[in-house]
């Protein structure tokens, strides 16, 4: 029997990572992610896990913990968010070339500057070609849920790789839900014991790593990973139906709403996606053929899955809560279109950058952004393919949302101070 | 009962506990078999500095997670923000403000720029300096917020708030009858305007 | 798993150590740096007391000792810097232009 | 127990030749000396900091090291060797390991003085029961000899280079030893290769097996670095204790203990002058420079000796 609860999206992972019972966990308190150390300290100083807790200087000396404890052969978990990622970045590339398996909670914040300690996926954009595999949640359940599925990803023998499982920061993190925990016995089943083949403090052998890798056999050790990211979609589909075997609860590369007879379409990540979801609904009650992608793994790509999914939709927004940059679009955006590409027949493709800093995003926007997708369905013109949504502009003509929420007369935004 | 989906914002100070009363609401209703959300709006509050929390209580279960704009309730914890932050932004004319005064509700209303709902009031400082032996305006709010929603059943609100106490506070039983003495006392004493 | 002496230049990725790892100590015994040497150390036994002193200043790890005494350099990993030589007390150690 | 050289000198070597280290080259010297004083019986797991270290022991797929081995980046050794630390605390609690583990970092002064000092402060003052040994040969040596702070002033280096306007180096070198001991650690020393070993010896073995964080600062010259003819390592060593300008001491428990008095302290210039780095001292008007570097070390020795009254 699932345990009934209501928790926020910090205390579940930080529940998921009880019940996990890891070796060590390396960490420093960074908003919105603080919770869960804070969280799981308080297991640790009352017996209920046998972790090493490591309460480092720095983010980057937490990742450094992970790498050295997982080498060692220990399970190492870590959580943090935005700039606390952003200094562990080399040493991301460091955990998955040496093909550790550390599982990182990332509560996704938005990176400065301006500093900025609310919601956009900025960090883990940033980091999607560090070789972890991304998985993302739109709800304090999916966040728990992800993290009992990340360890028998990262950690099979194909595989060997960092899992970084990410939830919207202060949406779900702060956010109090309903949810269904699976009792302990059951967790500690589905996850398994840590079992690598060679570790540093093996019996009967040594083992030495982070060599200086010569050109000679650098691009060889990264083909590995790749081949690895790839077997990853296998296992990520197979750890699904196991974990759908325990919870009745099913996951995927991606989740499709209402996408059967879909012929306008909006792909995104995390907790906006039920937002988004209630604006589909809404337009299925006028008898609009709406549907929505969410998008769960976006390392690896679902690339050819995700392209089948809209293979039948006429037009489509792909929306990004990070800026890449590239005055072309955003990084969803562009693996989307890439990956449709290959289709005898495209449907046109629009993308939105929005709720960057927290900027929130509502029904009414998702209606306004069908009935753009609407309105290039009826005109076959794509019109303007890289646009931002939710923004102030200085044109009133230029807009195509009303904007009076934002200029809310809320003092809050004049009084808060920001805290790090 | 009330309508399938109810959404309250809570206005309060850094420090005074809004977003524990927001959590506590999200608490009582999930009790009752409900779908809650309960989380507030950051920027990180600061002690004294107004803060925003929102509650969205739903049968089945909701996806939305943006902000509340449109509340069916508005929770005011501290009447000092009534002159700085505009309370009643969105509220829905059939909801109702609940403020936590030793005024009149229509002595209230003067300071809501035309707010034509329900406003209500409850002196939860004096009820919880009467009953918990400190300004603990949570409690108090707590109860006078679910009586005006009906967002769960009076009785059994009682019942949930008096085993949950018990089990927090075994070893302090004064606190628990305070806070139920609290939560009865609010009850009866909200005034409706 | 294969070993450091099967792993060469030419070996497929399929058949690296995933992450680069090493699965043996010392596996640097295997690499010839002796070939580096311009100046060779030469032993003189019979002047050697076995003091031992050069063997702890050599940086190459290079002067093998054997029940209580050195014994003849190794010269696949000896690189030639010529510490021993300045160390050694008793004037056991020459030191001259290698020839090859 | 006391020191016996010949009985050390026949312990199984724990640094294999074959390494692409510099012929002549210090740091591989102390890697040796620090290793030799783990008993043969315990095991160990060696970190290791990004450097020429790093770059020339373990070079896929040769390791030098009969231990195991990590080297994660350049500024994090202490960190990484805490990891492992944790990871062993855990397990072993856990009955998943039965065998005695040290845990020794090695970084160089790059690693250790400048990028990694955060790391390795963190790592102190958490108390891992590891030994962090810095190899100090005074710069950058690994990127091309590149100034660090524990460069001497005067020194000629890449970043610091002399000049028309410039002699070298203007800062002085941090005092890194003292910085570490001001972390309240059980055990933190100063040493270099003198005579048999046995100061080195006796510090490695007790920073090793001294419970908690320790921290041994080892000078470890480098010839390409400091200009000199690689076969006077010894030499140089002996100068830089002799002249005061590296005293070996040590700090256990908070008691400042000197290890090395010099029968005659020698001027600076015996050990500046073996040094291209310092050449530009000698030449017609600097005098100045070498009568600044004397003041300063005579002042650092009052200081120390007071220290370790």
């Amino acid at each position: 029997m699932a345990i009934r609860d209501r928790l926020s999206g910090n205390e579940a992972v930080a529940i998921a990572m009880k019940q996990i019972n890891p070796d060590v966990m390396g960490a420093f308190p960074i908003t919105p992610s603080t919770e869960i150390p804070q969280y799981f300290s308080s297991y640790v100083a009352d017996g209920l896990v046998d972790t090493e807790f490591v309460a480092v200087e720095s983010e980057h000396s937490a990742m450094s913990t992970c790498i050295a404890a997982q080498a060692a052969g220990a399970r190492a978990v870590t959580a943090t968010s935005s700039c606390g990622m952003a200094l562990m970045w080399e040493l991301l590339y460091v955990a998955s070339s040496y093909r550790l398996p550390i599982t990182m909670a990332l509560v996704n914040r938005a990176l400065t500057g301006p500093i900025n300690i609310n919601n956009d996926h900025s960090d883990s954009m940033g980091a999607r070609d560090s070789g972890w595999i991304q998985i993302y949640s739109e709800t304090n359940q999916e966040a728990y849920d992800n993290f009992l599925q990340a360890m028998p990803i990262g950690e099979h023998k194909d595989i060997r790789l960092p899992v970084m499982v990410c939830q919207d920061g202060f949406i779900t993190s702060h956010a109090v839900e309903n949810m269904d925990l699976l009792e302990d016995d059951k967790v500690r089943d589905f996850v398994g014991e840590y079992q690598p083949e060679h570790y540093l403090l093996q019996k009967d052998n040594t083992l030495a790593v982070g060599p200086y890798g010569i050109s000679a056999y650098y691009m060889e050790f990264k083909k590995q990973q790749a081949e690895a990211m790839k077997s990853a979609k296998k296992v990520i589909l197979e750890v699904a139906e196991a974990f759908e075997q325990v919870t009745g609860r099913k996951y995927g590369f991606f989740e499709e709403f209402m996408m059967e007879d879909a012929e306008v379409a909006v792909v995104l990540i995390g907790s906006s996606a039920g937002t988004g979801k209630a604006a589909v609904d809404a337009l299925r009650q006028q008898g609009k053929k709406a549907g929505l992608i969410k998008i769960r793994v976006f390392r690896p790509f679902p690339m050819e899955e995700l392209a089948e999914a809209l293979s039948h939709v006429k037009a489509v927004a792909v929306m990004d809560k990070a800026e890449s940059f590239s005055a072309a679009g955003g990084p969803l955006f562009a693996e989307t279109r890439s990956a449709l590409y290959d289709l005898p027949q495209r449907p046109n493709l629009i993308n939105y950058v929005y709720g960057l800093g927290g900027r929130d995003i509502t029904v009414t926007d998702f209606e306004e952004i069908y009935s753009q997708l609407d309105s290039i369905v009826e005109t076959r013109q794509t019109g303007p393919v890289y646009r931002h949504i939710g923004q102030r502009e200085a044109d009133g003509a230029e807009k195509d949302v009303t904007y009076e929420r934002y200029q809310m007369e809320n003092n809050n935004w004049r009084w808060q101070s920001n805290g790090l | 009962m009330g309508k399938s989906t109810v959404e309250i914002r809570w206005h309060g100070r850094g420090g005074q506990g809004a977003k524990t009363a927001c959590l506590l609401l999200a608490d009582v209703a999930f009790y009752s078999g409900k779908h809650v959300q309960g989380f507030p709006e950051y920027g990180p509050e600061r002690m004294g500095a107004p803060i925003t929390a929102y509650n969205r209580i739903t049968d089945k279960r909701c996806t939305v997670h943006s902000n509340i704009y449109s509340p069916d309730y508005v929770i005011v914890v501290d009447e000092t923000l009534l002159g700085s932050v505009d309370v009643t932004s969105g509220l829905k004319e059939e909801g109702a403000i609940i403020i936590n005064s030793e005024k009149e509700p229509e002595e209230l209303r003067s300071l809501l720029g035309g707010f034509k709902g329900q406003v209500c009031s409850i002196d939860a400082r004096r009820i919880s300096e009467e009953t918990i032996g400190r300004n603990m305006p949570n409690t108090p709010m707590l109860a006078a917020a679910v009586k005006i929603s009906k967002i769960v059943e009076q009785e059994q609100f009682i019942r949930d708030m008096e085993s949950s106490l018990r089990h927090k506070f075994t070893t302090k039983p004064q606190v628990v009858s305070g806070n139920m003495e609290a939560l009865r006392k609010s009850m009866e004493e909200v005034k409706v305007g | 798993m294969r070993k450091a002496a099967e792993i060469n230049e030419h070996t497929p990725w399929q058949e690296l150590t995933p992450g680069a790892e090493i699965y043996e100590p010392a596996t640097s015994k295997l690499v010839n740096t002796g070939d580096w040497r311009t100046m060779t150390p030469i032993f003189i036994e019979d002047k050697c007391k076995h003091c031992l002193i050069c063997v702890p200043f050599c940086p190459d790890s290079s002067i093998p000792v054997a029940e209580g005494k050195r014994t003849d350099f190794d010269f696949m990993h000896c690189k030639g810097c010529g510490i021993c030589y300045k160390v050694c007390p008793f004037g056991a150690i020459q030191f001259e232009k290698e020839e090859k | 127990m006391a020191y016996n050289f010949k009985q050390e000198m026949e312990k199984p070597e724990r640094l294999a030749g074959g390494h692409r280290l510099c012929a002549g080259c210090g740091a591989s010297v102390a890697v040796r000396g620090v290793l030799r004083a783990l008993e043969p019986s315990d095991r160990a797991v060696v970190t290791n900091a990004t450097g020429c270290l790093e770059v020339s022991t373990y070079l896929y797929p040769y390791t030098a090291y009969e231990d195991s081995y990590i080297h994660s980046a350049f500024e994090n050794a202490a960190a990484t060797c805490g990891g492992v630390e944790a990871a062993y605390r855990v397990l072993k609690k856990k009955g998943k390991i039965e065998e005695n583990f040290k845990f020794i970092t090695f970084g160089g002064d790059g690693g250790t003085y400048d990028i990694g000092l955060q790391s390795l402060s963190g790592a102190m003052e958490r108390g891992h029961d590891m030994v962090y040994v810095c190899y100090d040969n005074e710069a950058y040596m690994n990127t091309g000899i590149q100034r660090s702070s524990a460069t001497p002033r005067f020194a000629d280096a890449t970043t610091t280079p002399v000049g028309r306007e410039s002699y070298g180096k203007t800062q002085r070198k941090k005092n890194l030893t003292e910085i570490i001991a001001a972390h309240n650690v059980p055990y933190a020393a100063q040493t270099t290769f003198l005579g048999n070993f046995k100061d080195l010896h006796e510090k490695a073995h007790k920073a090793i097996y001294t419970e908690g964080a320790c921290f041994l600062n080892v000078l470890a010259p480098c010839p390409r670095g400091w200009r000199y003819d690689m076969a006077e390592l010894a030499e140089l060593c002996r100068l830089a204790a002799d002249t005061c300008v590296w005293p070996l001491y040590e700090i256990e428990e908070g008691t400042w203990k000197l290890s090395y008095e010099p029968k005659k302290k020698l001027p600076i210039e015996e050990f500046l002058k073996k040094q291209g780095r310092f050449k530009h001292m000698f030449t017609k008007g600097n005098e100045w420079m070498i009568e600044d570097a004397q003041q300063y070390v005579d002042q650092q020795w009052q200081r120390l000796l007071d220290k370790c009254k």
